[in-house]
């Protein structure tokens, strides 16, 4: 075992940081360009050098870098540490770049790919239905060809990001004959059309992170589906699992742990500090074992994946453990508060990377520590996950006789 | 030996469960939890009418002269129904002016606050998170110090300040006062923030025996309030499990959330029985008055905030929303427990008592 | 609300109490008695003076007294206080009387009501089987008619006290054609008897409270059955609900909790008396709110007893309340003894009242605390029936195709 | 960067495996569970020739000069099969001497050790609940005081023992030492009780250094078997779920049972990078180590505990019975978590060592 980057990597970590030293800020003309601009800008240049869209081939606009998760891990840590932007985040270059590099058409990968990747085109997600929740085969909104056009009609919900998207990708039912996972297709649409009326829906927090959709007769062009007819649940697979991985992730819960330790500090108990009372210390170390459980559960994943070895049970248990250590510390934050616990969580503060700054920062993640949950599938879906696939268990009887 | 309630206390907690029905319906308690404005009158107006302003005020005053009890019966409804508005602070105010006031407070403020024609309240906590009356600060002859998380500080007619040394004084909102909202998470409650400056206060003779008591009083109402809105998350989540479907069947089928809502119940059912004995003793078992309470306190408004959150996750994504009344429940759960002091603070507290 | 009992019942107190003072403990040659004569001789008093058998009628050896929870409570704490004994405790007055009462023939009552009642003939039951558990659906043992006698084959388990008992209730499958639920029969046996081989089922204290008995071509009388033939399920379901009652008791939480508050002041933690330690202290006050509310939940169902009322889903909870009590006991229990958590439970000593005396005697109660879980049902079954029952869920899925 | 086993410790660990899936089964594993007999020298000398009497003995003096995270490899191997006998103590011992010993210490006991010629065992315990180094009272240069809970006690030739202000000696028994069996709960390790009358002991030179690195080692230990007995009621509760059957379906098709297996998973499954951590700490980031020994300790040992439960629950009736494996499992959690500090102590010494 060895917990070092070694000489080779370390000397790659020399030349990223020489990159960034040089590019980053941006200067002259670039530098006066709006922050949208400047990503973008940067993200070229970081391509050019290797660095950002590694798995992305050079015809789609990506660096085309053979994989290596530890240049990858490198990659990350400086450039967070320089706050340089990397691949545009979000559902587009997560999801649906992936699913176009595995089923697209060529015409869709160089139509879509590199100006996702650059933060250029924004992308939302039309999955979840208000019938259906994890349940895919009860999907309702309907996709029929009319010429040379889908017309879509339904309602997708828990949409982040509708209202700013350029595009979506969405599943529909174009097979009215076939039933359950059967029938369904994946297609693309432009959001700035008439017929599309998104609804922000708000959340417990006062914030708004998701939408309601509502689709009057939206049309896309024919073409404009990913894999065959019907075959939309099976091409939305690959990426519900990128989906599941990247929440599940030991440095945010690392960082959870800091920032209750930080509270615990900051706060008191009957006049003393807190984190001097035996009962607050004795769950802060508890909730210590299981973060810290998190992190070495995190690297031996990554070098399963730096072997090309199968991890293990261990990949399914990501989420669930640390949406658990989410909520302890979401528990352990409320008894801190005191009266804190009594603040509207929409006047809440949340510094980047530092987590709840106040006490609304911290009754907001008293809730979002739920919402987290219900974002990748609730608790009791990751347990079904755990019971069958890591541990052979027989799967889930109306689940299972749903879909025959 | 009888524990359980009697016709009369039966038939006063569905009067009140019938008006709030009525009156409070899950899109009319909505309408007032969305609402700028802090305080529905009308509403408010209809509680006093059921005769809820003086349940502890004797009769010689004006008021209803019940029990604890009484008055815990009538906080669990309120809970159950998330009802908005000031009924846990005018409460609390007309107790205390009733066991610690001079006759002439009392002729000046009871018969008033019974009708609802005052509105009172009670102003306890402080900055530092202090709540109980060996802690408070603020004092002095023209009383000055901040109080905190006052409810409905700004509507009172009258504020029962709780004072440096455990006792308990009146202040008419004026000058030397001033009163400013505290955005608060539960919007059915709505707090302020009072800060005396040189403000005339009248100090209650009976302070100190009054100021203990109104905080048992205090900590027993916040644990019957907590038990109605965990009867009534718990009420909620069973009926989603039974009409919202999934893989064809609806959701109550399945084993593993039968049993989360069985274990929610197995979590609030029995603590009836603990906050209905904490209020018979306020009435009539002195000596295990003060512990009760803090214990009732304590595991009541756990078991609410435990299954508030637990009725949350029952409910999937949409549990998660404005939308769904869970989160009414959810943030007055948030309330129920921070006020007066954290489930941690009285369990120490009941450690303490019991010479532990 | 008056928790007092009132001034008729502190009469009937008196009653009870003059009665005690006079009668036990015995005197003259009854005195001389061992210990099990003493017991009968009692036990007749008792019934004479009404305070006894209560609920059973004169023609059975009962007192016939009026159904009063109330007084049945002032008995049982003098008696208590008096440590005079009471009915016989033990499977046959707490199952088979009432069995026998509600659907029992004339000469079965008349044989063994009185006789159990007093303690002169013991019980053990026979439903539990191997294959089984909660299931009873799968039972197998089989009675087959020969002549005037029923023969018995199959295998119990978890039978308490089957070495010493006299006689077994026991359900057998009689009608084989019919499956399921149907085709069981309860019928009484003589345990002393070639063909039964009682073994003894050691459990993981060490200790044997149970047994696997096994049956080989066992005989009883033909009209040695209670009910009809293939309503054995229907008869056993009374006495089931008498189990869980018996188990869920309030003042037995309340003792053990009383039993882990010395522990705690008796033990150190770093050298310091636990109690004073906050993590402790925490941890108790937080178990006993929950065995406060067990408590007053118990006067809460005596009182609606008392009125005749329906104490409602709160009569569903007892068991798993009070098993979640002796849960947490168990494990503060544990952190409490420190190094005393690796002794052997096999030496423990158990005061009478007075729970555990001991390391072993606590680390005994560790385990027990998850077979008192066991003894009436698994959690799991009690979740089911406040669902079902107490909630209105729907029944379970297995279960119900099953009986179908 | 590279957090994964070599191959050469995966042989180690198979070897180790196979070894104990054919020399010790669940059948000859309760006939020692079961037996008078304290320890199974057939057995213990197996284990030896495949070398595990001298894991952390330097090569030159005929150990296998292995690390901290193999000997903890083949300890979860251990904890996997509930192997019985004096593992724990003899690994201890070794690396007691091999870092506090003189060469004379050195040469006298460790050739020995690792080929089994001798036995080796630590004494920590006290009379008084203390296990550490900084609350050893036994000294002097005659040797006096009591030590408890030390494995194969009365079997070893050689005992390490924590003295008074925190350093080692050694001890032959003999003279001056009364050895008694301790009724212990876990049969696969027996305890014995030594009291010291003026034993002949001999110092270690280094021996307050060894003393706290000993220390960390043994609770690196305990947490790997804590891990491997983890894994192993749980795939046995697993196994059972799919044969048992009710209903007429196998029980794991309910899914109350089938999240409780997954709760178990996700309690044990993550805590493999725990033990591992704390073991690659002792060896290469001795900053970390003493933390992350206590750290490990702690939450391993409690997770096993919990999960053993949960596996005796999982079993049902059966699951109390003598006759269950589970019930030998459950018992070396106890132990696991008891032996030298429970979870709590560790976890205040984390803090601690954490600056709290």
């Amino acid at each position: 075992m060895d917990l070092s980057y070694g000489p080779e990597y370390e000397a790659f970590r020399g030349e990223v940081k020489a990159f960034l030293d040089a590019e980053w800020p941006l200067k002259g003309d670039e530098a006066k360009l709006d922050l949208q601009g400047q990503a973008v800008a940067f993200r070229k240049k970081g391509i050019a050098a290797g660095y950002l869209a590694r798995s992305i081939p050079r015809h789609y606009g990506g660096s085309e870098q053979e994989a290596d998760s530890l240049k990858a891990q490198v990659i990350r840590e400086e450039f967070a540490r320089a706050r340089a932007p990397m691949e545009a985040m979000g559902i587009g270059t997560m999801m649906l770049v992936p699913t176009l590099l595995e089923r697209g058409e060529e015409w869709q990968r160089e139509r879509w790919v590199e100006d996702t990747v650059l933060g250029n085109t924004a992308w939302c997600q039309g999955y979840s239905e208000p019938g259906a929740g994890s349940d895919l085969a009860s999907l309702k909104t309907k996709a029929e060809l009319d010429g040379d056009d889908w017309v879509i009609n339904g309602q997708k919900i828990w949409t982040s990001g509708a209202q700013h998207a350029d595009f979506m990708f969405i599943l529909c039912r174009t097979e009215p004959g076939e039933k359950k996972h059967g029938g369904i297709s994946y297609l693309l649409l432009d959001m700035k059309q008439p017929g599309i009326d998104v609804r922000p829906l708000r959340q417990m927090t006062g914030g708004a992170d998701f939408n309601e959709v509502f689709f009057s007769d939206v049309r896309t062009p024919k073409d404009w589906i990913v894999g065959k007819r019907g075959e939309g649940w099976l091409v939305s697979r690959t990426t519900l699992k990128h989906e599941r991985n990247s929440i599940g992730n030991a440095a945010q819960a690392q960082g959870t742990f800091r920032n209750i330790l930080k509270l615990a500090k900051q706060s008191t108990i009957d006049g003393k500090p807190a984190i001097e009372n035996p009962a607050i210390r004795q769950r802060l170390a508890t909730l210590e074992g299981y973060v810290q459980a998190h992190v070495y559960s995190g690297y031996r994943q990554m070098t399963a994946g730096l072997r090309g070895e199968d991890a293990g049970m261990i990949q399914l248990m990501n989420k669930l453990h640390s949406t658990n250590i989410g909520q302890e510390v979401a528990k352990i934050a409320v008894d801190l508060l005191g009266d804190g616990a009594l603040t509207d969580p929409s006047q809440g503060a949340r510094g980047l990377f530092a987590g709840p700054e106040n006490a609304a920062g911290w009754v907001g993640q008293y809730m979002s520590s739920l919402g987290v949950a219900i974002a990748g599938g609730t608790g009791n879906i990751q347990r079904n996950v755990i019971a069958e696939r890591g541990l052979g268990l027989p799967r889930d009887y109306f689940a299972d006789a749903h879909k025959r | 030996m009888d524990f359980g309630l009697s016709e009369e206390q039966q038939l006063l907690q569905d009067t009140v469960a019938q008006f709030l029905a009525n009156e409070n319906d899950p899109n009319q308690l909505r309408a007032r939890f969305d609402a700028e404005e802090p305080h529905d009158e009308t509403f408010w107006k209809g509680l006093m009418e059921l005769g809820l302003g003086g349940l502890l005020v004797p009769e010689e005053h004006g008021g209803a002269g019940l029990q604890m009890i009484d008055a815990a019966l009538v906080a669990e409804t309120m809970g159950f129904a998330a009802a908005p508005g000031p009924f846990l602070g005018h409460t609390l105010a007309g107790l205390a002016i009733a066991l610690g006031g001079s006759e002439a407070h009392k002729r000046a403020w009871l018969p008033k606050l019974a009708t609802g024609d005052a509105l009172g309240t009670v102003a306890f906590g402080e900055e530092d998170g202090s709540w109980l009356p060996e802690q408070w600060s603020v004092g002095g002859d023209a009383l000055t110090g901040t109080k905190c998380h006052v409810p409905y500080g700004a509507q009172a007619d009258v504020i029962v300040v709780g004072t440096k040394g455990g006792g308990l004084a009146l202040v008419a909102p004026g000058d030397g006062a001033t009163i400013e909202l505290f955005e608060g998470v539960d919007r059915t409650r709505r707090l302020y923030t009072v800060r005396f400056d040189g403000a005339a206060a009248e100090a209650l003779p009976d302070g100190s025996d009054a100021a203990s008591r109104t905080r048992d009083a205090a900590l027993i109402l916040l644990a019957a309030d907590a038990f109605g809105g965990a009867s009534r998350v718990l009420a909620m989540s069973v009926e989603y499990a039974k009409t919202r479907e999934q893989f064809g069947v609806t959701i109550g089928h399945f084993q593993a959330l039968k049993h989360q809502l069985a274990n929610m119940a197995l979590e609030t059912e029995p603590a009836r029985g603990l906050f209905w004995y904490a209020a018979h003793a306020f009435d009539e078992v002195p000596e295990d008055c003060e512990r009760m309470a803090a214990l009732a306190k304590a595991h009541v408004t756990d078991r609410f905030m435990h299954v508030a959150r637990e009725a949350t996750e029952a409910h999937g994504g949409i549990g998660f929303t404005w939308e769904c009344d869970v989160q009414m429940w959810f943030k007055r759960a948030l309330f129920d427990r921070a006020w007066l002091g954290t489930p941690g603070t009285h369990r120490e507290r009941a450690a303490q008592l019991a010479g532990w």
